[in-house]
């Protein structure tokens, strides 16, 4: 990755490479802007590179140059809609793809790794993840520490890249991608409506969810206008569910399932649940594939076919 | 709120103008009686009808709403409708996910002719709602005297 | 600060029989904004709308409030009002306590007012929040298409043409003239519909106006009232008409027989063909189905007998765009499809069972036998003739539920000429119910019974052979017992429904079909020629089941619609138009995906960010095309886009204020 | 002089709060949802998490309410009238660390300088403090780096020091004194001296606990001289401009005063939290904002953290917990920063 980087930067094909930097802790990383080939050697790929850096380049949408932006399957999703929506141009990114065996839940890691731990190199095998530290090799085992959104994934290679930096990793069979959905669905009611309140009840108001999701690129966010307002800038039960149902309808058919809202929460609100919940009722409703995973497949709710499924006659 | 034998629901409507607000207006003309629980917003197109209004309703107090529009394929706007069926199917399936009885969004195809289905749907709905009762979800209490408690309160 | 004045109407007893007036006014006068809230028996009269101007003058008004009828009724009349009084016409907000109150809810009269209180409230909230509307101007182009050239068609065409505008008229057949060009005589006068027909067709494709396009089908249309860009797809005829003299060698030696659509599969044609021989244009077209060199590769013999060489067996179709201010729909219809569901009358088995239409061909002296009534199966003279009405019309179970409005005249017509061309023939008619009403109707029917024809009212219940003849049998309801009759000819008046292929074209077009896929007009009293899309019309039975002269008189109708809608170079646009705030717009365009008008383009903005000056791209809304449908709204996330009149803050304020 | 010091059964101690939830609403720690700990009224002691260091969400809630209602107006029968909401109920704040204690104290100023906020003031005479020394540092803490103690809550009424079974407990206030005169028979005096023994021991093997603790001297004195620093730039492209770290900051107390009215008639005043992460918060009614870029908003946090408070009211705008730390999601973490500052300080 670094040699690219540095390919790029050298030959100015880019004035600019989005990737990742090692973070503070061992299982965090941060995203790193790398404009000079001599800083090529920050960037780092391990298996706690779990950002998606793709909404970064909307802030690069007006510079002359191209950029260029290291993308997972699931990153690569989210590119697929800038581009949809405008937001980014194609010629102007270069991107790169890496393969992914899935990524490591911080949490967990942070639960398993003492601060202050520096990892000298990581491995991905189909049990774990070996890290490499100072005082020796540690081991992730897979089932505890592989991030939620990785167990099903749909896209381990990215679904457009202009070079990628490992083989091909094949999809496995998701069946069971939308088990969690599921199991909320078939609560009674009331079981359901008590869960939400409280998860809802707790939410800060402080929009890293919004921030953070690559199909949120108003703008302005109806959320932070006034006139009309929307949802109350009041903080309660009611006023954050409707934010909470307003993003998500806004989001719906654009939401790639990257769930970096539901990790950004600082209040563990379980958002990816949410937003899963409309992907499947609208790849089942409508027939059309997790948003982003095609080029040529536009947002299900901007279209519309006479044949359509109803129930309102 | 009371749950007494006072309590009538509150039920939103958004008729679009070309179809279901024509067609409420027929059910008056042929002075069909139905349930006055119903209060109408009049709008172009169900197109029109931002998910968002009918989340402000159910936090306004709404115990219901009503969205209706021009049958499929009679759109006087030729597919608003059809954009509109493909929200409704599913904001309504996230409603009831996060907990809303299913029943307090109703969305009908009413055309202009449909009096008689205008003041059916308007009676069933509210008798439907009537025995669920107020709607508790996203409910909120006019701003006022009686919105100021102490925060512990 | 607003200032809004509430009006509150009694109409009469309508709503104040039911609604308290007096405390609905009491209770506005309270709303926010509200500056004076009065009542009187009609707001909609002159002396209510002069208390509106006086008001509005006196107490500084700058929102007004109506609470009376449905906006669907006098938002116009109110709009002038304000105008009269120098307010902006869309500072008025009409709360609808008649139609949707009042007559709704009259045995709860407390609820009543109630709800009329709550509705009032609402219209004040929507009110405090209304901006002033400008209306813009569209251009008009001054040139018309007319669909369909049947009579409905042909007359629009020629009206809108003599008024001195151009005519486009696109025909999907070979041949102008319709239906009206297969009758035999037109009731009540009998006089011969061919005599009245074909001089039309000749004037339409003599007009200097009118642009014909036979074997034409309408394939696109585009744009909006005095803007339509139209396709019309040229089907390829295989002959040049340019250089074909309409001779009639080609269609002589064509070795091809098929059955004659014109003659309703009662006679043939040829491959190569014209439909009849006064058809305009009389010079022919292949038709390649069943055409031996399209089909097997070889014959050609057309090609060789031509004189002028004429034949083009490689002529493709032809795509023509043409620029028009308006459209006329003159589609037609077509007889419903008895065979496929009337088993009881044999599924069309029975050759001596014919249509109404097929018994018009059966009498013309131009028909496949020259006029003679001969029974289909065997070319002989029936003696006894027995009509069925209603087969398919008034039918819910198996046909359509409307009247199909035409039967009962033109069967008096038929049985009339049975028994004028059959002395000593029976005839039997089996009705529901004989409506006749029209000039000069009832009494051509009570002549048709004078002359003899039995009718007998009732539904036929079975039609079965014995020999070869016809057995029908139904109820005479008015003896109260099953009947048999014998019969050498049945004639089924078959149910009216619009021509086929009538609803894809509406969709096309973009305007609504009722149930029957009959195009919808935008008032069934007030607007009986207009469709719901602004600048198309509606001529004839494509609206509805209708006889000739209702549709000449409503093919007139729309002509003058169209003629008043090009009497000026540009005219005035709604302006409850979407509208772009384009430093909230992040130039996703899924507006422009929704817009079913294409009102919306990408335009390129500059603008300074951080002291960059950076270009970027967002919506723009052609006010002329968008027709304020609001679905570009609800696409809009951020709230960018809005609708006048609808906008986001006032359809939020309206439901704030019905929950309260 | 009284005594100042006791000491308090672990069993003691649940008897005393459950006592404590009966007479006052009782504010503690819970594990609200899993991996989330914050701080509500509780029925006695089982609900309480004892340590947790420190709690996902900071107690400023109960001093600067998220949403908090000013008044309510009405304009009905013409005029305009207002109702202030009743004041709070005096209640017992249990669990808070020295950090947090220590961010009240960097609150105050703010809230009763010049103009004094009723509200803030009003919540903070009512709340009877209840600190407990850190046993053991959290894995982002770093509040000795800011000048903190870990162990000595200053500015609390009472602390408790968990001392192998018990918990040695000071009086740092004559408020302290009263709570613990008004439960006589939980307490026992302490007068050997052993909770002050405890607290020394504590803090010495607190001492080398702390994973990182980053410098900062001279940081602030650098920041005076250099405003405008490429370094916010390279910050500011990795914000999301969200308000994780001002909303877990115990210190970040801005809010926004908004109206809110079904019918223009009638309504509330109220404010609620704000961010200067948020684009908007320094936006003007006519467009202009001052703050334009990310940069700007990223660098108006740290320099609020690390020298305009000092600048305005002599104490840290940091107290070291690691809240911010714990959940930026793009690891923008305050100790680097601080790191950052110093390295660029020391090379000019």
């Amino acid at each position: 990755m670094r040699e690219t980087a540095r390919q790029l930067l050298r030959e100015r094909e880019v004035g600019l490479v989005i990737g990742y930097a090692a973070g503070s802790e061992a299982y965090w990383v941060t995203p790193a802007f790398i404009k000079e080939e001599a800083q090529a050697d920050r960037l780092v790929w391990n298996p706690f590179c779990v950002n998606s850096l793709a909404k970064y380049l909307i802030n690069y949408h007006h510079e002359p140059y191209k950029v260029a932006v290291v993308v997972k399957g699931c990153d690569s999703r989210a590119l697929v809609r800038l581009l949809q929506d405008n937001q980014v141009q194609r010629e102007k990114v270069v991107v790169i793809g890496i393969p992914c065996l899935g990524v490591v839940d911080a949490k967990a890691a942070a639960l398993k790794i003492a601060p202050g731990t520096r990892i000298l190199g990581a491995s991905v095998t189909d049990g774990e993840f070996l890290l490499q530290t100072e005082s020796g090799t540690l081991s992730l085992p897979r089932g505890e520490a592989l991030c939620a959104k990785c167990r099903y994934c749909e896209n381990p290679t990215p679904v457009l890249a202009d070079t990628l930096l490992a083989e091909e990793v094949a999809a496995e069979p998701a069946a069971n991608i939308y088990a969690e959905v599921r199991e909320v669905e078939s609560w009674p009611r009331e079981k359901r409506s008590a869960f939400w309140d409280g998860h809802f009840q707790r939410c800060l108001r402080c929009y890293a969810c919004r921030n953070i999701c690559p199909a949120c690129t108003c703008r302005e966010c109806v959320f932070d206008q006034t006139d009309p307002c929307w949802v109350a800038k009041a903080h309660n039960l009611s006023e954050n569910t409707a934010f909470h149902l307003i993003r998500a309808m806004h989001v719906a058919g654009r939401c790639v399932d990257c769930g970096e809202c539901e990790r950004a929460c600082p209040v563990n609100i379980p958002l990816r649940l949410l937003n899963q919940k409309v992907i499947k009722d609208i790849k089942e409703l409508f027939g059309v594939s997790t948003p982003g995973s095609r080029l040529d497949e536009m947002p299900a709710l901007g279209m519309f076919a006479t044949e359509d499924p109803d129930e309102f006659n | 709120m009371s749950l007494d034998s006072q309590w009538e629901p509150k039920i939103v409507g958004f008729c679009c103008n070309w179809c279901s607000y024509a067609g409420a207006d027929l059910a008056g003309l042929n002075r069909l009686s139905y349930s006055p629980t119903v209060r109408i917003v009049r709008v172009p197109c169900s197109g029109r009808v931002n998910p968002a209004f009918i989340i402000r309703a159910f936090q306004r107090g709404a115990d219901a709403v009503l969205v209706s529009g021009c049958h499929p394929g009679d759109c006087h706007y030729v597919s608003g409708n059809y954009h509109a069926r493909r929200r409704f199917l599913v904001f309504k399936r996230l409603l009831e996910y996060v907990g809303f009885e299913g029943e307090r969004l109703q969305v009908r195809w009413i055309s202009g002719s449909e009096g008689a289905k205008f003041a059916q749907t308007v009676d069933e709905l509210d008798r439907k709602i009537k025995a669920l009762g107020p709607n508790k979800k996203m409910r909120q209490e006019p701003p006022g005297f009686s919105g100021v408690k102490d925060h512990e309160g | 600060m607003k200032r809004i004045g509430v009006f509150v109407c009694w109409c009469g007893t309508n709503i104040g029989g039911v609604v308290d007036v007096p405390q609905v006014a009491k209770a506005a006068s309270s709303f926010p904004g509200v500056v004076l809230a009065t009542d009187y028996k009609y707001m909609c009269s002159e002396p209510g709308q002069e208390l509106i101007v006086q008001a509005i003058r006196e107490h500084r008004l700058t929102r007004v409030v109506v609470a009376a009828c449905t906006p669907r009724l006098h938002e116009n009349t109110f709009r002038k009002t304000l105008e009269r009084a120098g307010l902006n016409p869309y500072l008025l907000e009409i709360a609808n306590i008649r139609e949707q109150c009042a007559w709704a809810h009259q045995k709860q009269p407390g609820r009543a007012t109630e709800k009329a209180i709550s509705l009032v409230r609402r219209a004040v909230a929507k009110a405090s929040r209304l901006e002033p509307l400008f209306a813009s101007t569209i251009p008009v182009t001054r040139k018309a298409l007319v669909i369909g050239g049947g009579i409905a068609g042909m007359q629009a065409a020629l009206d809108i043409a003599d008024a001195g505008h151009q005519v486009i008229l696109v025909e999907r057949e070979p041949t102008i003239g319709g239906k009206m060009a297969m009758l035999d005589k037109t009731f009540p006068t009998l006089d011969c519909s061919a005599c009245i027909c074909t001089p039309k067709m000749v004037a339409v494709a003599q007009h200097p106006s009118i642009t014909l396009y036979t074997y034409a089908e309408v394939e696109k249309v585009e744009g909006y009232v005095g803007n339509f860009e139209v396709t019309i797809r040229q089907k390829a005829r295989s002959v040049d008409h340019t250089k074909c003299t309409g001779c009639g060698t080609c269609w002589e030696k064509c070795p091809t027989r098929v059955p004659s659509e014109f003659e309703q599969g009662l006679g043939t044609r040829k491959a190569i063909y014209v439909s009849f021989p006064q058809a305009v244009p009389n010079k022919p077209v292949i038709d390649r189905r069943h055409c031996r060199y399209f089909a097997a590769g070889k014959c050609r013999v057309c090609e060789k007998v031509c004189p002028t060489g004429a034949i083009d067996y490689q002529q493709g179709d032809q795509l023509i765009k043409e620029k028009v201010g308006a459209i006329v729909m003159a589609t037609g219809y077509d007889l419903f499809e008895w065979e496929k569901v009337y088993g009881e009358y044999g599924y069309g088995r029975y050759p001596n069972v014919i249509t109404s239409l097929q018994f018009e061909r059966l009498i013309n002296a131009s028909g496949p036998t020259g006029g003679k009534i001969l029974r289909p199966s065997d070319g002989k003279e029936p003696q006894s003739v027995v009509f069925v009405k209603c087969v398919g019309s008034r039918d819910p179970a198996k046909g359509k539920e409307y009247c199909s409005r035409i039967c009962c005249m033109y069967t008096a017509k038929h049985a009339h000429q049975v028994l004028e061309k059959l002395p000593g023939a029976r005839v039997y008619v089996f009705y529901m119910d004989v409506r006749t009403a029209g000039k000069a109707y009832e009494e051509f029917y009570l002549r048709t019974l004078q002359d003899g024809a039995h009718y007998i009212r009732g539904r036929v219940s079975k039609i079965y052979p014995e020999g070869d003849r016809l057995i029908v049998r139904g109820v005479d309801t008015l003896l109260g017992r099953q009947v048999e009759v014998g019969a050498d000819l049945v004639v089924l008046a078959t149910a009216v429904v619009p021509s086929r292929g009538a609803a894809e074209l509406a969709r096309l077009v973009g305007i609504s079909c009722d149930q029957n896929d009959f195009y919808t007009e935008a008032h069934p009293k007030l607007r009986p020629v207009e469709a719901n899309t602004a600048g198309i019309f509606l001529a004839g039975a494509c609206q509805g089941p209708k006889d000739i002269p209702d549709t000449v008189a409503q093919a007139s109708a729309a002509a003058a619609k169209v003629c008043a809608l090009f009497s000026r170079e540009e005219m005035a646009a709604e302006p409850t138009v979407a509208q772009v705030n384009q430093f909230l717009c992040y130039g996703c365009l899924e507006c422009q995906k929704v817009c079913p008008y294409r009102a919306i383009e990408p335009v390129t903005v500059s603008e300074n960010a951080a002291g960059k000056k950076i270009e970027r791209t967002v919506a723009s809304v052609n006010s002329g095309l968008c027709q304020g449908c609001g679905a570009c709204t609800v696409a809009c996330k951020p709230g960018a886009i809005n609708l006048k009149g609808f906008s986001n803050e006032q359809v939020l304020a309206e439901v704030d204020a019905l929950c309260l | 002089m009284s005594v100042r010091d006791f000491l308090l059964t672990r069993e003691g101690l649940h008897s005393w709060l459950s006592r404590l939830a009966r007479d006052y609403p009782l504010i503690a720690p819970v594990e609200e949802e899993k991996g989330v700990i914050t701080f509500k009224q509780v029925g006695g002691p089982q609900e309480i998490v004892f340590d947790c260091a420190p709690s996902t969400l900071p107690p400023k809630e109960w001093f600067l309410p998220s949403t908090e209602e000013l008044f309510a107006f009405s304009t009905a029968g013409g005029g305009i009238t207002l109702q202030e909401p009743p004041g709070p109920k005096e209640r017992v704040l249990f669990g808070l660390h020295p950090c947090d204690v220590r961010a009240l104290l960097a609150l105050d100023p703010v809230f009763g300088g010049t103009y004094p906020d009723p509200y803030y003031l009003g919540r903070r005479k009512a709340t009877i403090i209840v600190a407990l020394s850190c046993t053991k540092p959290g894995p982002y803490c770093f509040c000795p780096a800011v000048g903190g103690d870990p162990v000595v809550a200053a500015g609390a009424d009472l602390l408790l020091t968990e001392s192998g079974s018990s918990f040695a407990v000071k009086a740092m206030t004559s408020r302290g004194e009263e709570i613990i005169q008004r439960y006589p028979g939980h307490f026992a005096p302490d007068e050997e001296g052993r909770g002050e023994r405890a607290r020394q021991e504590l803090a010495g093997q607190l001492a080398g606990m702390f994973a990182f603790l980053p410098d900062l001297r001279g940081v602030k004195e650098f920041l005076d001289g250099h405003f405008e620093l490429p370094y916010w730039e390279e910050v500011a492209s990795r914000c999301l401009g969200c308000g994780i770290c001002t909303y877990t900051c115990p210190t970040c107390h801005c809010f926004d005063i908004f109206d809110q009215s079904w019918d223009g008639a009638r309504g509330l005043r109220a404010r609620c939290w704000d961010s200067c992460m948020f684009s908007q918060f320094t936006r003007m009614a006519g467009g202009h904002n001052p703050r334009p870029t990310q940069k700007e908003r990223v660098r108006n946090r740290f320099l609020h953290k690390l020298k305009y408070h000092q600048d305005r009211y002599g104490l840290g705008g940091c107290v070291g917990c690691g809240r911010c730390v714990a959940k930026c999601p793009v690891n923008i973490d305050i100790r680097r920063i601080i790191g950052d500052l110093k390295e660029l300080a020391s090379h000019g």
